[in-house]
């Protein structure tokens, strides 16, 4: 029965991702965006990454999104009206041919996945016991590893979040009317 | 040295004939505008005095001739020489008598003319060409001469080159005789074929190859040559185009009365006493050259000439053109003297045609000189040489009256003048001619005489209405005054006048046999004298002619309205000259022109056209060709070429700068590496 | 020697030309005049020194100043050896046309000072055609006749194409293509020829134009050979021969119905290059016929002599009746030249001594009489920039002087006895009136029909005269025109006064020429009867 | 438990059709979507991954480190496409070319 609601979140997930692709209009393809994040956020759960989870809902819905959303509408009317008319092409050579290489590379991926299917990496085998388990409390593991193991990269993009913000921050500053 | 030496006479003859030109060349070369009368008087004077001791040398006595080589074309020697007998020393005394008269009274009719050096230089022009005409011993030299003189006509009469007429007058002379030229020389090019030479005395002399040659089952055989009989008459009939032509008889006698565009001077000596008389005196040269039929042919066209030229000029108002087409018709009366085989009385009423009109060219000169003072002075404009203008001249011209009468009476032909000797001769001579023929030639002879009392009665017309009645130019201009001419106008026509009686022709002035001229030359053709035709034709012409005179006079000098009115069928038919003139701009030269325009056209159109057709076709097949070669002859060459470019462009075109493009390309490849790689170790 | 400086005299003065800077282009006209004036002196010595007696034609011993050398010769083997001389030489054929040509050479350089564009270039070129004319009158090699004949279209569509009038190009390539048409085809009949014919000498091919004539010096079973009588397309091969030479010559001639280019090149070239077409790129296609078509094929030209005198006699017509239908002065010239040269076909078409001379005298005449009247043609040109005959009238009262040139020009054209022309006409008429007796050639109704040309001759020459200059003057342009229009100048009567003189001079004493070229004629008579 | 191979399949697509979009969008933040959801497609893999490795959490940790980055690179390219607009009025990436030619 569990199966069952990982693949709805998964036809979820590469629907409303293809829609977000295909629709026209950008403020309904945030939103198809926002909604594949979220099924994603559902997928997850199921790969028993509650913690990742949650953090995917957190800063990719609520703060992406939110961004994203708030970048143009707090900015000028015709930034919106520009956005909102991007028209697009959908039998252009150029889509034929992005068409044509996704689908290639689709193939590719699922070739290469289907064939490592019968010999999943040999360390995922060693050793069952070290699988994390659905009981496991992901958020205190995860708490552990962070501020031991990996505090060195966990400081790294700290800083370099921040950095980007500000960044961004700066770049997204109006210029002085001069 | 003597002077009868041929060799001294014929330089003579030669001095005469040039001197004239080496006076055109100076002063057409030289001279200032207006000089140039005195040098052409003196060269014209000392011709005369060498043409009359020439003649005086060689009148009824051997033939000279002397000639020289010319050029030499294959093995035929061409030659230029003099030949002088009787025909060629009487004219080249006539014309240069008559010319150096003409010269005379030409320093005073001209003077004033701001181009009058081109006039003297014209007219010692036309004598050169008219004086070498008569002594050429050859047709060649002859045809050319005979050129030269319708060249100096045209020159003279368009001397007045800013009058319309006068150069389209001119034009039509020109072409006009250029039409017998083609006859002349068709001649010359039959004769030169026959015998080979153009010379005169071994064509025409005693034992000469013409007398010679003779036809033969319809060959023409002169022994080395044969021809088709045909050209015989071809040959003749050449000459007499040529002769037709020139001396203006029927049917090309349409540029006599145009050519009196010219000074009145020129017209007297140019168209009436000396050129053309060319033709009868080339006819008269070449008589043996002519068979039967052509001396037929001569004999009508000559007729009908004189009648119809009578007709005309019995409605002209013009005194010139009146006296135009009486020279028409007078020579006429020379063509039908000659086709009925007397040249001899043809070349008589030459000479005395020759001075009788141009005395009355002369008279009529001057009477158009003292008119065109009157018109200068008078308040509105009328023509001064129309004799509806003039009347009551009688008192005011008193010389000019008389020398008119003597010269009007010669051309009637009253007993006691030239006129009246030479006339006889052919009238009787027809009658002599028609009398040994069938009675429809009768009707030659009889025509004749009709015409010459039109003569009579023209002549009267013109005389009465001139000279004797009412002063009607008074009314015109009111101020005008009619003086006598000038003395260098007067003294010509006085000699003229005393050379227009018997005197110096005749001793008997009522027979004509017994003119010296006449004897000159020899009867070609004798006719049985017909003793009752020689008194009955004189009297029958005299008289009728004398009631035809009295006529007139009572028609045209006594009164003002005559029984004639300006209408009907044969008033237009003649005034009109027959429409001939009509028929000719309607029949021949708008054919030519419209034609001319039609060859234009299809030069254009059709011959270019081809061209041009040819042209495109060339241009389409070179396309085509180009095709070919650029899309499949290169086409492989340039196939590897652009397939490299195409490689080249695709490259180019990757580096578009656009992002997507980039990455596109980019995952293309990464995909083609994995396949490869994929089947590579699959394999 | 002498023959080889006049022909390479002009080559040298147009190099001399284009090494000059352009600063001095003043003077190239200078240069050119000299050099045609040295041309002219030394013609004069030829024409003094010409032996009369000498006939030339099929012998090169009758021919004078010869020169011949081997030039190209090659050995190919079992071919043979290439046997082409640089042979030169002169007979009564061509020895008035070197006169001729450097005389009118000489006229056209002085009517040369109109050109104001590119000088270097123009006199150059007009050099150069100068040693392409001589070259052909002089050359007894058909290969280097040919290189000669060549040489004279390159220089003529350039000076008619870049120095010309509105639509010179299209003139230029008419002009151009029309002549190559012919000349590719002699082409053809000239290597024909070279494989046919053996110098009995050497025992080579050769290109020799003498050797040609003689029929005893063809291979057996040759294309060209007499005796072989071979066919090609059903037709003998010397007739065809023949037929094509006879067409590369008689476009240059013109004759109709392969005269259009004429019209169009005189129109639009400028007057020089006017006075050398008419004067003597006509007269190469003449001596052509004569030298090359009658010379080589005499057989060929007697069997079709009627139909060159029909040509002739429809050349003088269609010419004339299209003279007298020209609106513009220079078309009406070029017309007449269409009639005159007609004279030309038919005097030579007679084989008589009469036709010959008389065609002889006919190109020589009309040389001096065309390049006269279209230098009087440019005279009115260089003054109003306008050639239609109703534009003008009276002229006669503005300009006296050169209506006394325009006539004598006129009526020598037309034929007035005294002029060159006359004597020219008549001769070629009498030839072939006479042909019928002597040869049975030509039907004499030819020579009564081409007497009817002369007809219409002064027909339309008088009906220009009369429009043109006589009346009073009224002229489409105006009062600006009757200043323009000034009379002769001093230069063009140095122009005009040798050119009316010779006219004269030869009209009056035609022995000058007919002295000269009698024995020529004379054996080249025979030759083509085969006597 | 969902076998690994099923998360790898839902990430391949999800990431092509964020590839599609990369390749074909012509508005900058619809290519910023795709690039996103390329971005999940890994992440997705990470978590996937990360359930065979409960001593290091290294899967989880560095799906965790993703998805901050790329909100961080959101943060950055959208205030980059706001500061190319103002410049350029237009988002339309191919005509943002001043690098060609």
């Amino acid at each position: 029965m569990t199966e069952l609601v990982f693949y709805i979140f998964a036809f979820l997930v590469l629907l409303s991702a293809l829609l977000a692709v295909t629709v026209s209009g950008l403020v309904r393809s945030i939103f198809l965006f926002f909604a594949t994040l979220f099924s994603a956020a559902g997928l997850y759960v199921f790969a028993l990454a509650d913690f990742i989870a949650i953090t995917q809902v957190i800063v990719y819905v609520g703060g992406v999104l939110v961004l994203m959303l708030f970048a143009f509408m707090l900015s000028d009317k015709d930034v919106l009206n520009t956005l909102q008319k991007m028209q697009q092409k959908v039998f252009g050579m150029q889509h034929i041919a992005a068409l044509l290489v996704a689908v290639a590379f689709l193939v590719v991926l699922v070739t290469v996945i289907t064939k490592t299917d019968a010999e999943i990496p040999g360390w995922m085998q060693v050793s069952p016991e070290k699988f994390v388990q659905p009981e496991d409390n992901t958020a205190n593991l995860i708490g552990v590893q962070v501020m031991t193991r990996y505090l060195l990269p966990f400081e790294l993009v700290s800083v370099f979040l921040m950095m980007a913000l500000v960044g961004a921050a700066h770049i997204a500053r109006k210029e002085p009317r001069s | 040295m003597t002077l009868d030496t041929p060799v001294v006479l014929t330089d003579l003859a030669i001095a005469a004939a040039i001197l004239p030109l080496l006076s055109f060349l100076v002063t057409g070369l030289f001279a200032k505008p207006g000089k140039g009368a005195f040098l052409a008087i003196l060269t014209i004077a000392i011709s005369f005095i060498l043409s009359a001791i020439v003649f005086s040398q060689t009148w009824n006595r051997l033939d000279i001739h002397q000639q020289y080589v010319w050029f030499t074309i294959g093995n035929t020697s061409f030659y230029a020489g003099i030949l002088l007998n009787n025909l060629g020393s009487l004219m080249l005394l006539l014309v240069s008598g008559i010319a150096l008269l003409v010269h005379i009274y030409s320093t005073a009719y001209m003077k004033g003319d701001a181009y009058l050096h081109r006039y003297w230089a014209h007219l010692s022009l036309f004598c050169f060409s008219m004086l070498s005409m008569v002594i050429a011993d050859n047709l060649l030299l002859i045809y050319i001469f005979w050129e030269l003189v319708g060249f100096s006509s045209y020159l003279l009469i368009g001397f007045w080159f800013t009058r319309d007429a006068a150069v389209q007058a001119n034009k039509k002379a020109f072409i006009v005789n250029r039409i017998g030229d083609l006859g002349i020389l068709s001649g010359l090019m039959i004769v030169f074929t026959q015998f080979g030479t153009f010379d005169l005395q071994q064509l025409l002399g005693e034992n000469g190859l013409i007398i010679n040659a003779f036809v033969q089952n319809g060959e023409w055989i002169n022994g080395v040559h044969t021809m088709p009989a045909v050209w015989l008459t071809v040959a003749g009939l050449g000459f007499v185009l040529g002769a037709i032509a020139k001396s203006a008889q029927f049917p090309l006698h349409v540029w006599l009365p145009d050519a009196m565009e010219g000074p009145t001077a020129v017209s007297s000596l140019i168209h009436a006493a000396t050129m053309v008389a060319a033709g009868i005196f080339l006819l008269a040269r070449l008589f043996p050259l002519f068979n039967d039929t052509v001396l037929l042919v001569i004999a009508i066209t000559g007729t009908l000439t004189a009648l119809m030229a009578a007709t005309i000029a019995l409605v002209q108002n013009d005194i010139k053109k009146v006296l135009a087409y009486s020279t028409i018709s007078q020579l006429g009366f020379m063509m039908l003297a000659i086709g009925i085989g007397q040249y001899s009385a043809a070349i008589f009423h030459l000479t005395t045609h020759a001075f009788f009109k141009c005395l009355l060219f002369l008279s009529a000169g001057a009477v158009i000189h003292e008119m065109h003072h009157v018109k200068q002075v008078a308040p509105v404009d009328f023509d001064h040489q129309d004799i509806r203008n003039m009347g009551g001249l009688r008192k005011h011209m008193p010389v000019t009256f008389i020398a008119m009468l003597v010269a009007s009476l010669a051309l009637i032909g009253i007993p006691l003048t030239s006129g009246y000797l030479s006339k006889d001769a052919i009238l009787i001579s027809s009658f002599e001619w028609a009398a040994l023929r069938g009675s429809w030639s009768k009707i030659i002879p009889v025509t004749a005489l009709i015409t010459s009392w039109l003569t009579a009665f023209y002549t009267a017309r013109l005389f009465f209405k001139v000279f004797l009645g009412k002063n009607r130019w008074r009314i015109l201009s009111p101020e005008g005054h009619i003086h006598e001419a000038p003395p260098a106008m007067r003294y010509p026509l006085v000699i003229l006048a005393l050379c227009s009686t018997f005197l110096i022709f005749s001793v008997n002035p009522l027979l004509y046999e017994d003119a010296w001229l006449l004897r000159g030359f020899p009867a070609v053709e004798s006719l049985e004298r017909i003793n009752i035709i020689h008194t009955v034709i004189p009297a029958l012409v005299n008289l009728l002619a004398i009631l035809i005179i009295y006529f007139a006079w009572q028609q045209y000098a006594r009164r003002d309205k005559t029984i004639f009115t300006n209408r009907g069928f044969f008033y237009d038919f003649a005034f009109n000259k027959w429409y001939i003139d009509n028929l000719y701009q309607a029949a021949i030269i708008k054919r030519v022109l419209n034609l001319a325009a039609f060859v234009r056209g299809f030069d254009r159109v059709i011959v270019d056209g081809m061209v041009h057709l040819l042209a495109k076709v060339g241009q389409a097949l070179a396309t085509l060709s180009a095709w070919l070669d650029t899309y499949i002859v290169d086409g492989l060459v340039n196939g590897v070429g652009i397939l490299s470019k195409s490689i080249g462009n695709f490259a180019r075109n990757m580096q578009t700068g656009k992002l997507q493009h980039y990455l596109l390309i980019t995952l293309f490849i990464v995909i083609t590496f994995f396949i490869v790689t994929y089947f590579s170790l699959a394999i | 020697m002498i023959l080889s400086v006049l022909t390479f005299l002009p080559l040298l003065s147009a190099l001399l030309i284009v090494l000059l800077p352009t600063a001095w282009q003043q003077r190239y006209k200078y240069i050119t005049l000299l050099t045609t004036l040295v041309q002219v002196i030394i013609s004069i010595y030829i024409y003094l020194n010409f032996a009369d007696n000498q006939a030339g034609v099929t012998r090169e011993q009758g021919f004078q100043f010869v020169e011949h050398r081997s030039w190209i010769g090659l050995d190919l083997g079992s071919l043979g050896r290439l046997q082409i001389d640089y042979f030169m030489g002169l007979d009564g054929l061509s020895m008035p046309f070197m006169l001729l040509t450097s005389v009118i050479m000489f006229v056209a350089a002085l009517s040369s000072w109109e050109i104001t564009r590119n000088l270097k270039g123009y006199f150059a070129l007009f050099l150069l055609l100068d040693t392409a004319v001589i070259g052909v009158f002089g050359a007894l090699d058909f290969f280097l006749f040919y290189i000669f004949y060549e040489l004279m279209l390159l220089p003529l569509y350039f000076l008619i194409g870049m120095w010309g009038g509105v639509r010179r190009e299209y003139a230029a390539i008419k002009f151009f293509l029309y002549t190559l048409f012919g000349s590719v085809f002699m082409l053809l009949v000239m290597i024909g020829l070279y494989f046919s014919v053996n110098d009995p000498v050497t025992g080579n091919h050769t290109f020799n134009i003498l050797q040609m004539m003689n029929p005893n010096n063809y291979t057996d079973g040759a294309l060209f050979s007499q005796i072989a009588n071979q066919q090609l397309f059903g037709i003998p091969a010397r007739l065809l021969a023949f037929i094509i030479l006879f067409i590369a010559f008689a476009i240059k001639v013109p004759i109709v119905p392969l005269h259009t280019w004429l019209p169009d090149a005189h129109v639009e070239a400028p007057t020089p290059v006017s006075i050398i077409l008419a004067g003597i790129l006509l007269k190469v296609g003449g001596y052509g016929i004569m030298r090359i078509c009658f010379g080589i094929f005499p057989d060929a030209a007697i069997h079709s002599a009627w139909w060159l005198g029909l040509i002739g006699v429809v050349s003088i017509l269609y010419g004339a009746l299209n003279a007298l239908a020209q609106t513009d002065l220079k078309r009406l010239i070029a017309y007449s030249s269409v009639s005159h040269m007609g004279f030309v076909l038919l005097g030579v078409a007679s084989v008589t001594a009469e036709g010959a001379s008389g065609a002889m005298m006919q190109m020589v005449s009309h040389g001096f009489l065309s390049a006269m009247l279209f230098f009087l043609v440019g005279v009115l040109y260089n003054r109003v920039h306008n050639r239609e005959i109703a534009n003008f009238r009276g002229l006669a009262l503005i300009m006296p002087q050169y209506t006394v040139f325009i006539m004598i020009a006129f009526f020598a054209s037309l034929g007035l006895p005294g002029f060159s022309a006359f004597i020219a006409e008549v001769f070629s008429l009498i030839g072939a009136f006479n042909s019928q007796s002597i040869n049975g050639l030509l039907p004499r109704w030819m020579a009564v029909g081409g007497s009817v040309g002369i007809l219409l001759g002064a027909a339309y020459f008088l009906w220009t005269l009369q429009r043109m200059f006589f009346g009073q003057t009224r002229l489409w342009g105006g009062e600006e025109w009757r200043t323009q229009l000034t009379d002769v100048s001093v230069r063009e009567k140095l122009a005009l006064v040798p050119m009316a003189a010779l006219a004269l001079v030869l009209g009056v004493f035609p022995s000058l020429v007919f002295d000269k070229i009698n024995t020529s004629v004379l054996e080249f008579v025979n030759h083509v009867l085969n006597k | 438990m969902i076998p690994f191979t099923h998360f790898m399949l839902v990430g391949a697509i999800l990431f092509c059709i964020g590839l599609y979009a990369v390749l074909t969008k012509r508005n900058a933040i619809q290519i910023l979507i795709g690039i996103e959801f390329m971005i999940n497609a890994a992440i997705i893999n990470f978590v996937a991954a990360g359930q065979y490795d409960k001593d290091r959490m290294g899967g989880q940790l560095f799906a965790l480190f993703a998805i901050v980055m790329a909100a961080a690179a959101v943060a950055v390219a959208l205030a980059i496409i706001l500061k190319v607009y103002q410049h350029y009025k237009t988002i339309d990436p191919d005509k943002i070319d001043q690098l060609r030619n």
